[in-house]
């Protein structure tokens, strides 16, 4: 046990904190989940890509600077200290990208990663479907073999797809083998939406913005050289991908410490007693999760894969959400309903539990690889 | 002893049933979300013909001369429907108000509903202020009477429920209003109002029963799972517990008991705590579905969240009722 | 509604006050789980009975007043006011009484619940096996048919039976079709537990006393007279008897407010104004309790049935009485570990979300019957 | 940065998990709830033999000059056996106040377990103290040592754990002990016993997901209803959060960081939450069978509920969080 950074790693906390306060965007940035919004976020995160912090922790040949898990780390809580907001890119780079170094052709990393660290295609995810939310595996879409195009032809839908209706490019699951049930037959296609055969319609979320979007196929196309993996496996490609969803990546401690942060501060303004315990029980539940990562991490820099272990996290970083942010609206009184940021991140943090697998599924997952419970 | 509603009561708060069924859908909430208003004035007037807002008002300033507990039924219905609109401020708090300080005229105009009015306690942002006829507002243990023309123009404060518009009091031209108990006003207001919440709960249980037994997933229905059955079921323990301590703050005010100001603190701490229990399930078991904005659970979902806040929160709620038992 | 109690109810309650207030035993009174303790109990309930107080809601010939369910609230309220334990009678009391008032035969009635209400007998449950807690319907005992001696001989086991230790009599469920599964085929039976083959082994509970027994028979017998209701048809008997105790009669409000009003004295000896708020939800989740009951006692009142309701206070006062202790055993700080009442009723209390139906097979309960989810 | 234990530490925790394996079943600790002492001697010479009880005094003084982090595994590993005795007490604080006291005498014999030394702070009710040979206890800012020659005879405290016999204190003879640092000495116990009550909530975790696969009701495995599986997930969920709270401030003490006292409280605070949860999830899980005196259960439980309380209860320690992060 050796806890504390190296004074290489406090040099690069040093760099990255003085780069993004002379750097960052007038804040609060307005909505990247917004229409009006999303243009903004885009100009910021090409910002990032050119100055190199885009995706400090992927190899230089791709915008990145071969940062350490550890790095990345620290990247985040500076981050999201200095009051930036989540990315608009996130689920290229933290859901697509961790299977495109692990299954990607050397040619689909080359052309599709350098793209997404500077934003030029900006991704979404595409796994669920209208009938399958939870139950992932009862997807319907279709891919049909198009041997004279050499490639796939798509038909389906997919729904939820978050900030889809601002996206080039989709990944998901389509069932290629219509033979197969459940999770054989799927395959994982990277999917352009700028073509005729693809309709995105933008739903609004819970909060208003246009943060989600139906996308509707009608004999799109995928060339052989966007399928991710091989044919009929995407499956197993795409639960790498859901893994990281629900464990480390997507959500950095630095993300709740900015939270406990901003809670403390609020305190400090308007001080209440009866709150003081809910402030200790924000910073305890933020210090828990970070305390937790650098396990995680220092087990991952140990060769360990991530495992069931990441359902514990979401289930404890989703429900944590939730609660630091009704502190929030709890210290704000009979004003927190007014638009604010700790309304608009409650709503934001009820999606938690929903998402990546909702913690009801997360729950069974931990009883039954975790615990040996059985299935039935 | 007999803690049950009469035939008639039940019977009334039926008709309201079936009104805000026939009138105040969805569709009209969203009409209002999407202008600048928070109340559709055909719902209103269907209402002012039914008595409902004149419903505490003697019969001889034209009200039909009935109690809280004849009220609360209705104002239950009230949140069930989502009903946008001050009725809680209106009918629950204005009206028995204006008749304790015996002014006649406004009484008299409120209960047949030529004008509206609403009321706050304490805060200077008072829903529906911009489109009331007259404003009550308590403050430091005053109630007060504002003149429409004495709000402050400018940025109206914005809700999460945007069928609740705000707005903001000037407080330099506000009149004493004799006669009227600021302990009674605040009590009548959160009791109503633990009503309301009572009414959104129920109809967030129901709904969301309703569609687990729909949404199938893993060849099933969602309500199948054992997780889903308990988290409903824990709502409606927490609704069930929380009604008869709602009745009863509506009796408490309707008998004149010396405990009122402590039993409308325990309804509105229960209701706030029941339906803020029945939206968290709600979302869960709709999942992505009910996080839209396309659908209408969001509807109840925020006026649950501003009504929770809406006079006095649960925490403040609590610290009556601890003053109350520990005094 | 019309809420307060007449002149009549307030002379009955006056009555009770004082009696108990003149007559009761000195407090408190030793365990009455244990067998060092049961003595005591039984002379004090027997005390009671002569009085004319152990039954008030029972007939005039069965040692009661006739009372209404109102006054039978008002007893208890002020039973449990004067600091007076549970009943060591209340199974038979609560659970068999309603049952033998139901489909008793007049013989059955007039011989068995005088003795049952002076605890000249006292009766303990009989329903859970080894093998049968939460799955009742799962049960083995068999009974069977000895047409020579007019009657039934029992073979088996029941265990976890409270008191069964101190008590002369079981009433439980026995399988007496062998051919018939599950809640078919079943004969709810009244047990003399003085016969050479039914053996009583205590088992201590987990606070130490001995207030459970398994009940062993072996070759036990059960004459025609005392079969309750018709052979075959136990499982309806004995469900208007669990109806009655997940509701209403087995844990009346008085119990409740007593705890809350020993909380608030507790509060007032170590006052402690974190926990202000634990003492106005202690209160407010009674009083709930209460006014919840006065509603269900209304409907009763006017020939309602009590239904899947009793789910719905049966899950909520287990969970409460929990947290009234909790709240006691916080108020205690370092020294709530130590014996005394609270970490007692603690102990006691844990129980409650585990007998008469778990909650967890309360709230399927409610969930199925309430709500109308599918059982599959 | 590495957040992880060296494979030496797991070899040693592994031993004495072997050890308690063998020697100190919950036969050995029934026999002390039912006499009047609260440590196995023959257990206890083995636990010195390995070096356990002087981990942390220095070789020199024939200790294994090892430090917290060594430590606190095998502290976890006493819990998971409710090993009976003062080990916390013991090895965890009285030998590095010792040492820090420069009190080299009781220092050697302690940590060669030839004389058993209990600690306290703030209360009168000392666990183990008829059986010490030598008492440290804090009180009003200073550590002070106190001869069993000085405590109240009579009636003792009975623990709900009655493996946990208490004695009463007799301050009058009480000699501070230079050079022991008050707050360390809290901080030691707090995080110790968090460590302990981490091993605890693991036992009480894996027996029950073991009963639940083979007890079955309604023809399958309890553990195949959604219900226990999620009362166990909850439970798992907050003990795998509380353990690197424990691990991380048994380094925060091992490397003297200013925020020791921080880092204790927060320990014991979510080991006790996560604890105190794990039993009611244990109990209710395991229902009736485990409700009684015979079935070993609740043998962990009381643990739970007598360490819960020990060296600070979570009110006290969520306040000392709350001190530091709003200082």
């Amino acid at each position: 046990m050796d806890i504390g950074w190296s004074s290489a790693e406090e040099w690069f906390r040093g760099e990255v904190r003085d780069w993004l306060e002379a750097n960052k965007p007038p804040l609060p940035m307005p909505s990247g989940d917004s229409a009006a919004g999303v243009g903004a976020h885009l100009e910021w995160e090409r910002r990032l890509f050119d100055a190199g912090w885009a995706v400090v922790s992927w190899p230089r040949a791709y915008g990145g600077r071969d940062a350490s898990l550890w790095e990345w780390l620290i990247f985040e809580e500076e981050y999201f200290r200095a009051g930036l907001p989540q990315r608009v890119a996130q689920n290229g780079l933290f859901l697509l990208a961790p299977s495109l170094f692990e299954f990607g052709t050397n040619e689909q990393q080359d052309r599709i990663l350098p793209r997404m660290a500077a934003v030029e295609d900006l991704w979404c995810q595409g796994w669920s479907e209208p009938d399958s939310g939870s139950d992932l595996a009862s997807l319907k879409s279709r891919a049909v073999r198009d041997d004279a195009a050499g490639g796939w032809r798509l038909t389906g839908q997919k729904t939820w797809t978050t900030r889809g209706a601002f996206c080039t490019h989709l990944f998901g699951l389509f069932r290629s083998d219509p033979t197969a049930e459940r999770h054989r037959g799927l395959t994982y296609l990277l999917v352009d939406l700028r073509q005729p055969g693809v309709t995105v319609r933008p739903v609004r979320k819970l909060d208003g913005d246009e943060g989600f979007a139906e996308v509707f196929f009608d004999d799109a196309f995928v060339p052989d050289t966007d399928v991710l993996g091989e044919v009929h496996q995407g499956w197993s490609v795409a639960m790498a991908t859901t893994g990281s969803e629900r464990g480390l990546t997507l959500r950095s401690p630095g993300r709740f410490n900015a939270v406990v942060q901003n809670l403390v501060a609020l305190y400090r303004e308007r001080p209440d007693p009866e709150l003081r315990g809910e402030i200790a029980d924000a910073w305890m539940a933020a210090r828990a999760y970070e305390l937790s990562t650098w396990m995680t991490v220092t087990r991952l820099a140990d060769g360990a894969c991530p495992g069931a272990e990441s359902s514990l996290n979401k289930v404890f970083w989703s429900e944590m959400d939730i609660r630091l942010h009704e502190t929030g609206l709890r210290l704000l009184g009979d004003g927190a309903e007014f638009e604010g940021p700790w309304m608009k991140g409650y709503q934001f943090a009820l999606a938690g539990p929903i998402y990546a697998g909702t913690n009801e599924i997360q729950r069974n997952i931990i009883a039954e690889r975790l615990l040996g419970l059985p299935r039935k | 002893m007999r803690f049950a509603f009469s035939d008639d009561q039940l019977a009334f708060r039926d008709a309201v049933r079936d009104l805000l069924a026939k009138m105040a859908g969805p569709d009209t909430l969203r009409a209002l979300w999407d202008g600048d208003r928070g109340r559709d004035p055909v719902v209103w007037s269907h209402l002012a013909e039914m008595g409902v807002l004149g419903l505490l008002a003697p019969e001889s300033a034209g009200g039909l001369g009935l109690d809280e507990i004849d009220l609360v039924l209705i104002l239950e219905e009230c949140g069930r429907a989502a009903l946008a609109g001050p009725v809680v401020e209106h009918a629950a708090v204005a009206v028995p108000t204006l008749a304790a300080a015996e002014a006649d005229s406004p009484l008299r105009a409120a209960a047949a509903g030529d004008i509206v009015v609403t009321a706050a306690s304490g805060r200077a942002a008072v829903p529906f202020g911009a489109e009331a006829d007259l404003l009550l507002i308590e403050r430091d243990g005053v109630v007060q009477a504002v003149e429409p023309a004495d709000l402050i123009t400018g940025d109206p404060l914005t809700s999460v429920d945007r069928s609740r518009p705000f707005a903001e009091v000037n407080w330099s031209k506000a009149i004493p209003l004799p006669g009227a108990d600021p302990a009674l006003f605040r009590a009548r207001a959160a009791a109503a109002t633990a009503a309301v919440l009572c009414g959104l709960a129920a109809h967030l249980i129901e709904t969301t029963a309703g569609y687990v037994k729909e949404r199938r997933q893993f060849g099933v229905p969602i309500g199948s799972f054992q997780a889903v059955k308990h988290h409903l079921a824990d709502a409606l323990i927490a609704l069930e517990h929380a009604r008869p301590a709602v009745y009863y703050a509506a009796w408490s005010i309707a008998t004149g008991q010396p405990t009122l100001s402590r039993d409308a603190s325990f309804a509105k701490a229960y209701a706030n705590e029941a339906a803020g229990l029945a939206a968290r399930v709600a979302l869960q078991c709709h999942g992505a579905i009910g996080y839209t904005y396309e659908h209408d659970l969001h509807l109840w979902l925020k006026r649950v969240w501003s009504l929770r806040l809406a006079w006095g929160d649960t925490p403040h709620h609590r610290r009556q009722v601890a003053a109350a038992v520990l005094h």
